[in-house]
């Protein structure tokens, strides 16, 4: 499982002036973790590198996302408490 | 432990602002590092002058001139936030200073939170 | 899921133990539900939650009068069910709690109030509780409103 | 002075209205405390009812409180033993009642 220096929780929509803010403090070693509305982003192109960047499958599957994102970039609510649990740091937007 | 409160919406329309600065607060309180961030319309809480008896409000600029007594560490302003909102350093309360936001700033804490 | 990152240098023991901090209220934000799913999952992977902790709209989920319709979830009877279950405390901060109506039967008769409505097993208290968690072990993690 | 010069006040104690307190009305309540309000009570009253116009709040816990005082008047009085003496039970909580500022949210 994946080690991040810091994760980052967005679970906002890409208009969302903290969606704009999370995407600003996305470090080099960091990773994100789309949940709720923030799975809506995926849909989007995102700056940040496909390696780092995940999806809660539950809200991805609630939108009829699923089938957008590769199976690499889905996560489950375990694979969330692992991310988090791994984690040096987590930031929930 | 240090922690960074961050503040990002404006004063008064909603009780977000005042619940993080209760945190930051409440941290100081047991006397744990704390420093309050502004950034996004949140900048709008550090604007001298402000006035809310109309409203029927607290100042938030008077609450939050409370925040160095308590022991808080650092009232900080994201730089780009205060450009946007026309803020430059002589319009903002005395104990703040204008910093970059980014992981170079969060990561400097072990924990980062916003109240709401 | 099998991604991997270039090693790094500092590897912390992974969190044994979380404090979920709910801020987003029920039916007007996803953040109950989302939280309760992570608790599960968290308690099935032997992870440890030492504490909920309902700040700001969150303490609505401590009410006991909250009635959705029979075929809705009813996401504080589901908080109260799971906390009970797996013997974790939730607490609901006095402060938020007192300025939206959540009161418990002392803060009722200190008051002087008509009613109490806060649902066991939630207990309210101050913020003291959350830095008590802020500056343990503990891994906190935050349930916002979406938007 | 007699009660009926006392204004309304809720079940703790504290004034429903902080504007009528006066210097009579702080020893009224303060008498309820067995307090006889001295030269050192009164600095610390001055104090708090300055502090509430100047952020309008008070110190929202004891701690807080403490820290206030020691960062107005030092050492020797910022600590929870002095003002303990002053204002037994919750310092801050007492003084508060005596200062004819609102109760104390219990926020920590």
């Amino acid at each position: 499982m994946t080690r991040f220096k810091t994760l980052h929780i967005l679970n906002k929509p890409p208009e969302h002036a903290r969606y704009r803010l999370c995407l600003s403090a996305i470090g080099p070693q960091d990773g994100l973790l789309l949940t709720e509305n923030g799975v809506l982003a995926i849909t989007q192109p995102l700056a940040i590198n496909k390696e780092r960047c995940f999806a809660l499958a539950p809200d991805l599957e609630a939108r009829g996302l699923l089938s957008h994102v590769s199976s690499d970039q889905i996560a489950s609510f375990d694979d969330m408490v692992d991310l988090t649990a791994l984690a040096e740091n987590v930031i929930s937007w | 432990m240090s922690t960074l409160i961050i503040i990002d919406q404006p004063p008064y329309g909603s009780w977000e602002g005042r619940e993080a600065l209760d945190m930051a607060f409440s941290l100081a309180a047991f006397d744990q590092p704390v420093s309050l961030l502004f950034c996004g319309a949140g900048v709008n809480w550090l604007r001298k002058g402000q006035d809310a008896t109309t409203i029927q409000q607290k100042s938030v600029e008077r609450n939050l001139a409370a925040a160095p007594v308590f022991g808080v560490e650092a009232l900080l302003a994201d730089n780009k936030a205060c450009d946007h909102y026309g803020l430059t350093e002589e319009d903002l309360l005395d104990p703040v200073s204008i910093t970059d936001f980014g992981p170079e700033l969060t990561s400097r804490f072990d924990h980062v939170a916003f109240a709401g | 899921m099998s991604n991997s990152l270039p090693e790094q240098t500092k590897t912390p023991a992974p969190a044994g133990v979380f404090t979920l901090v709910i801020t987003g209220a029920p039916y007007s934000s996803q953040a109950p539900q989302t939280a309760l799913h992570f608790a599960r999952a968290a308690l099935a992977a032997n992870k440890r939650i030492d504490r909920v902790f309902l700040y700001g709209d969150g303490v609505h989920l401590a009410s006991s009068l909250s009635t959705p319709p029979s075929d809705e979830l009813n996401l504080s009877e589901a908080w109260a069910g799971f906390m009970a279950e797996n013997n974790i405390p939730g607490v609901a901060c006095i402060a938020s709690a007192l300025r939206r109506g959540l009161v418990n039967e002392s803060e009722m008769q200190r008051h002087e109030l008509s009613a109490f409505n806060l649902r066991a097993p939630f207990e309210i208290a101050g913020l003291g509780e959350w830095v008590d968690s802020a500056a343990s072990e503990s891994r906190v993690l935050y349930f916002h409103r979406g938007s | 002075m007699t009660d009926t010069l006392m204004p309304e006040r809720n079940n703790e104690g504290f004034l429903e209205n902080a504007e009528h307190w006066s210097p009579k009305v702080a020893e009224i309540i303060a008498r309820d405390d067995g307090i006889d309000l001295l030269k050192n009570h009164w600095e610390i009253i001055s104090f708090l009812r300055e502090f509430y116009k100047q952020h309008e709040m008070s110190p929202p816990s004891n701690r807080l409180f403490v820290k206030a005082v020691k960062e107005a008047f030092g050492e020797a009085k910022g600590n929870s033993i002095y003002l303990m003496q002053l204002f037994p039970g919750t310092p801050a909580k007492t003084a508060c009642r005596i200062a004819g500022l609102p109760r104390p949210t219990n926020c920590l």
